[in-house]
């Protein structure tokens, strides 16, 4: 990255007694802040542990709220060393930060109101559809379906606030997070469960990064030998899920996809 | 439910929260606003040298930042140059440069204009008495300047102030971002937080903007002559 | 007093003022005595309060000389504001400074300028106030006096300076009638306490009453150098004439009058 | 530094054009509507109505005293709670004229005083009604002296078009963070935003500087 | 002309004016008859203006009557710009309107006020302007003009709506003495013509000779009614006295002039 930086950015962590890491601040249950301010969720108990092991303490993490658009940017222009924010990994991503091993899977999912619940693509003709800016999502439909009209937000609490007040007719996400929000707010269905491919969620470093990048990979590996994507499953996603989503359907241990 | 959405900000430690967001938006403010001053004064004293090229690159400086929104200076700063440049800057950082370079060229022209409006008489009628130029300077043109520059000074600072909310949309955790984190964790208990959130916010810029305002015409009332 | 025997207080030699290609003076020659009052009349651009400025080095001269007290002032720059402590000027605008008392006015000269007592100053600032009859303003801001207030505090002002001479530009051309007559009063007193003084004006009848000389001037030049009595009844030049015509009305009414 | 993917830029360009049009758009329609709040506000404050002076008071300082961007996150996401949903387009519009309104009003307050006593009452000496005294010795000379200050507000107020697209109304701005957003193309977006924003901009800044220097150096001429 | 076997044509009955609580006029009455000059004089504040202001009906009166040809005036405020139409007025300040050029001033009243028809105007209002030496500023704009042309187009502009009287207030106030003179020539013109004129001035000399009859005011009364003879050589009141002694300066220098 930066050719005049005698250390390597591993080194700079280390030298520093802190990483910055990038999370979401209003995507329950995968990064959110609780009433106490503090950072919570899927994404924060594996960065909290990175941290650990890392630094020996996980206190030692400054987590950077981002939103869905910021993620490349933050950590192109370094305010971030590594992105732990639901980033979904694509081809145009992979060609601006290096994504490590996948830690999650995901596809979109579509909810919509219980007396008008769009069950297949199509439906959307002619509606609107609610999407966060920089998502799979708004990818997702400005290539395969131009012609859905999209009302696009920066955040996430905007974005299902928007929703709410009957600003679209459905609301596309990734399914793992609409699954959970169904679950809080009565009134509203998830049509569509699984859109598109099937898709990975991965830590993402900066682009050339690769000391850092197979350090986050042999941790995940080591992670996977104790089963740890599934207890922080158990600690942070089961609770809101409760029966309705089968663990393995989410979770992706050891980095390893079959 | 609506009469106990107030409630909301009294949650736990959202207040505390929210309060300490407002540090943040004042310190931004504060930290801008000192030094718009000291360098406005500066640039404005320079847009006042009659020298062609000085007052050309100064009246381009002035009209770049006027003519660009702020927002997109935020953007500029934040993406772009630390981007082209690979450098790290925080958002708290960026605001403050930006609001800063807004400011100067802010104050720049008020302190020009307070100094050109003096009346020239008001120079030779010091000569007439034998005063020399510093002498002039320091006892006549400077103390009028200052008081006819004061309350535009202040309302530039409410402006300011208030323009620290832009702060939010390149996400620096201020005031605005933190009501927005206590209606996200608070949606589902209080279906009207967004309304009580965003209501005290605003009440919260009132009530400081809104003094500033009345102190600014105040001044401005006594040193009308 | 015979003034003709001493040597002059103020002496303007050839003088030559040009704005750009205008000629504003051209050739102005003219001796004031110590204790004279010297008039200074004519239309309006003739020039009249450009030689008061040039006397003040408000203006720069192309050629000619100035000389105060037999010595040569208009040629260091630097040192106008020196000489300015012996001239004391007053303008036709009440100019004031707004953001002082009236008595932070007055003594702003001789206390940062000539470096007085604070303590002797104040003394002779109120005993001027006093003789024009704004003691009881010492205190008040110049926004808070009328015109003829303000012109009367400028004289003080000028004066607290112990200037040698005073050079006056038509100092009540903005005041009302009343107004007008409490300045010239101020004004009339100092002649008769033997200041030299230079007035420009257009109050004929104070003209003739305060002046021991007449200038009367046309486009940049002397045109006439008379007593009162001589240019009031019978001016020499027929601009002189003209100029005096415009200020009497006989005969003017056709009718049945 | 490069900003060299230039055909990604040309492709982008038809977004902006989009955009610019809904810039354009809001802010013209906020600016029309601004001044004619402002207008009220300043005749309602010119002849003292009883009333209507006091709220014309009380909205300027809640307008000038609070920033734009609180104030339509309130119209946008506070208002549904009480049953009043609003579209991003027509919040942006009533959060403009908002705060335009106070800003014109205070324009034209500085017009309509300028217009001196005498004036007014030399119409009247000359026999002039009421309705005509305004129609041709007030008004007149009042717009002349407020254009200066119009023409900045108009200018400032399309400026403030910018954080609009914090709710979710595809402005320029809006179009930039999507494109930066997709497809990381950081320098290239900006690039063009400004270029966008200057194309609006600089033509209206020129045209009031033109128009205000003809006022100041012309006084009241054709 | 023999004007008092006539009906007059302005007739002021008890007059009272008060603002707030500051009596400005008390129990004046006045009667002008047709072509008569009647000068009124007298010191700062003694209610002049607020005289001539009643008169036109820009001030509201507490009691009293105003009557114009024998007919009350001041009794329906809505009927105030009709009969503004009858009395001309000019002010101290050039109040041409700026936006407008010098025959669009002078066209506005005739035109939209008494809706006359335009060719008759310009023809009438040409007349007018070349009497006053303009006719060349026709499409000027005021700022174009110094304050003395200003005064003059002022007064076509009023004289354009034939009124049958003219009140002028202090118009040579805020003027350069060349540029009064210009005035009042047309103020003097005027009454050789037969014009009824109301004039307040300060102009001591061109108040002899225009005056028909001089009203001397003090504080909101009138003092002295007199000729001009009579007022200027020997006035009745002693405070007339003391007001004609402010503008004469006899033996005000005690030295050796
Ligand atoms: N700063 C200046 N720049 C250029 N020309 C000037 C300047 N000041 C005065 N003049 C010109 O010089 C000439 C003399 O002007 P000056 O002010 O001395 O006349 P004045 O006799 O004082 O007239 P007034 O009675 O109107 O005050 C005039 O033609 C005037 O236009
Ligand atoms: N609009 C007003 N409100 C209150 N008082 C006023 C107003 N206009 C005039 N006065 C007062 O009424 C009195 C008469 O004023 P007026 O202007 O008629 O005097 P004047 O004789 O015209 O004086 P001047 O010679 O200074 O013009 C004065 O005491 C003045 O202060
Ligand atoms: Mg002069
Ligand atoms: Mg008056």
């Amino acid at each position: 990255s930066q050719p005049e930086e005698e250390l390597s950015s591993l080194e700079k962590i280390k030298e520093n007694d802190v990483i910055r890491i990038g999370v979401f601040g209003d995507k329950p249950p995968f990064g959110y802040i609780d009433e106490n301010g503090e950072n919570q969720g899927y994404d924060i108990y594996l960065a909290k542990r990175i941290t650990k092991d890392l630094l020996g303490d996980e206190s030692k993490v400054e987590f950077v709220v981002t939103e869905a658009a910021n993620r490349v940017e933050y950590l192109q222009s370094g305010k971030v060393d590594l992105i732990l924010a639901n980033f979904t990994v694509t081809p145009e991503r992979k060609e601006a930060v290096d994504f490590a091993n996948p830690y999650m899977k995901v596809s979109l999912g579509i909810v919509s109101p219980d007396g008008s619940v769009i069950t297949d693509v199509e439906q959307l003709e002619g509606k609107k559809l609610i999407v966060n800016k920089g998502t799979t999502a708004e990818m997702y439909f400005t290539q395969n379906h131009p012609d859905i009209e999209l009302i696009k937000y920066d955040q996430n609490t905007e974005a299902f606030n928007a929703l709410k007040d009957g600003r679209g007719d459905a609301l596309a996400h990734d399914n793992t997070l609409v699954f959970a929000w169904v679950v809080e707010n009565e009134g509203f269905t998830t049509g569509i469960t699984e859109l598109g491919n099937q898709d990975y969620i991965a830590p993402a470093v900066q682009k050339g990064d690769t000391e850092l990048l197979n350090w986050v990979n042999d941790e995940l590996k080591k992670l996977g030998e104790e089963n740890f994507m599934h207890k922080n499953y158990e600690a942070t996603l089961k609770p809101v899920y409760g029966d309705t989503v089968d663990p393995e359907s989410v979770v992706v241990e050891g980095g390893i996809v079959e | 439910m609506q009469d106990l959405g107030v409630r909301v900000l009294f949650q736990g430690i959202n207040m505390q929260r929210l309060l300490g967001g407002l540090l943040i938006t004042g310190r931004i403010a504060l930290v801008s606003i000192i030094l718009s001053t000291v360098l406005g004064i500066a640039f404005g004293l320079l847009m006042l040298r009659k020298n062609k090229i000085i007052n050309i690159l100064c009246r381009i400086y002035l009209e770049a930042i006027r003519i660009i929104p702020l927002l997109v200076w935020l953007f500029i700063f934040y993406f772009g140059v630390t981007k082209a440049f690979r450098i790290h800057l925080d958002g708290e950082v960026v605001c403050i440069i930006v609001f800063t370079l807004w400011g100067t060229a802010e104050m720049g022209d008020i302190v020009r204009g307070a100094v050109t409006s003096l009346p020239v008489h008001q120079k030779e009628s010091g000569k007439a008495i034998g005063l020399t130029d510093l002498q002039i300077y320091r006892y006549i043109i400077i103390p009028q300047a200052v008081r006819r520059l004061v309350p535009a000074a202040i309302n530039l600072a409410t402006r300011m102030i208030k323009t620290t909310s832009l702060a939010v949309l390149i996400g620096v955790i201020e005031v605005l971002k933190i009501g927005q984190q206590i209606i996200e964790s608070s949606i589902l208990k209080t279906p009207t937080a967004s309304l009580w959130v965003y209501g005290f916010i605003f009440f919260l810029y009132f009530i400081i903007c809104y003094p500033v305002t009345i102190f600014s015409r105040k001044l401005e009332e006594k040193w009308q002559s | 007093m015979g003034v003709e025997d001493q040597k002059p207080l103020l002496q303007i030699k050839n003088l030559h003022k040009k704005y750009d290609d205008l000629v504003a003076l051209s050739d102005i020659s003219l001796e004031v005595h110590s204790g004279e009052v010297v008039v200074v009349l004519g239309p309006s651009g003739c020039g009249k309060s450009t030689l008061l400025r040039c006397i003040n080095g408000l203006e720069e001269i192309q050629s000619g000389e100035i000389l105060l007290d037999n010595k040569i002032i208009n040629l260091d720059k630097t040192q106008w504001h020196q000489i300015r402590q012996k001239i004391g000027m007053v303008f036709q605008s009440y100019d004031l400074f707004p953001h002082m008392t009236i008595l932070e006015n007055v003594l702003l000269g001789p206390i940062k300028v000539q470096k007085r007592n604070r303590e002797d100053v104040i003394k002779e600032a109120k005993q001027l106030l006093e003789r024009v009859g704004l003691i009881d303003k010492i205190d008040a801001y110049p926004r808070q006096l009328s015109g003829g207030q303000k012109q009367r505090v400028a004289i003080v002002r000028a004066l607290c300076m112990n200037p040698e001479i005073m050079l006056f530009d038509e100092v009540t051309a903005a005041l009302d009638p009343e107004m007008v007559r409490e300045v010239l009063d101020v004004m009339l007193e100092l002649a008769n306490q033997g200041m030299t003084m230079i007035i420009v004006t257009h109050e004929m009848a104070f003209a003739r009453a305060v002046a021991d000389r007449i200038i009367f001037m046309d486009k940049g030049k002397i045109a006439e150098i008379a007593s009162p009595e001589e240019f009031f009844t019978n001016p020499n030049t027929e601009r002189a004439q003209k100029f005096l015509n415009t200020f009497s009305f006989d005969n003017e009414r056709s009718n049945n009058k | 530094m490069d900003f060299t993917d230039v055909p990604f830029i040309i492709k982008s360009i038809p977004l902006y054009v989009e955009a610019m049009k809904v810039t354009l758009v809001i802010g013209l329609l906020g600016i029309v509507l601004s001044l004619l709040l402002g207008l009220l506000c300043s005749i309602i404050t010119y002849y003292q109505v009883k009333g209507l002076k006091r709220i014309v008071a009380i909205y300027i300082e809640l307008s000038r005293n609070t920033p734009l961007l609180i104030q339509l996150f309130f119209l946008y996401y506070g208002l549904p709670q009480l049953g009043i949903k609003l579209e991003s387009t027509t919040c942006a519009i009533i959060g403009l004229t908002f705060l335009g309104g106070s800003y014109m009003a205070e324009a034209f307050r500085s017009g309509l005083e300028a217009v001196s006593k005498t004036q007014i009452e030399a119409g009247l000496s000359i026999g002039l009604t009421n309705p005509q005294l305004i129609r041709y010795v007030i008004l007149p000379q009042a717009i002349a002296v407020a254009i200066p200050g119009i023409g900045a507000n108009a200018i400032f107020l399309l400026k403030e078009t910018s954080v609009f697209s914090a709710v979710a109304l595809a402005d320029l701005m809006f179009v930039a963070k999507d494109l930066i957003g997709m497809y990381y193309k950081t320098n290239e977006a900006l690039l063009v935003l400004v270029i966008a924003y200057l194309i609006i901009l600089l033509p209206m800044s020129l045209g009031i500087t033109l128009l205000e220097r003809r006022i100041r150096y012309a006084g009241f001429g054709r």
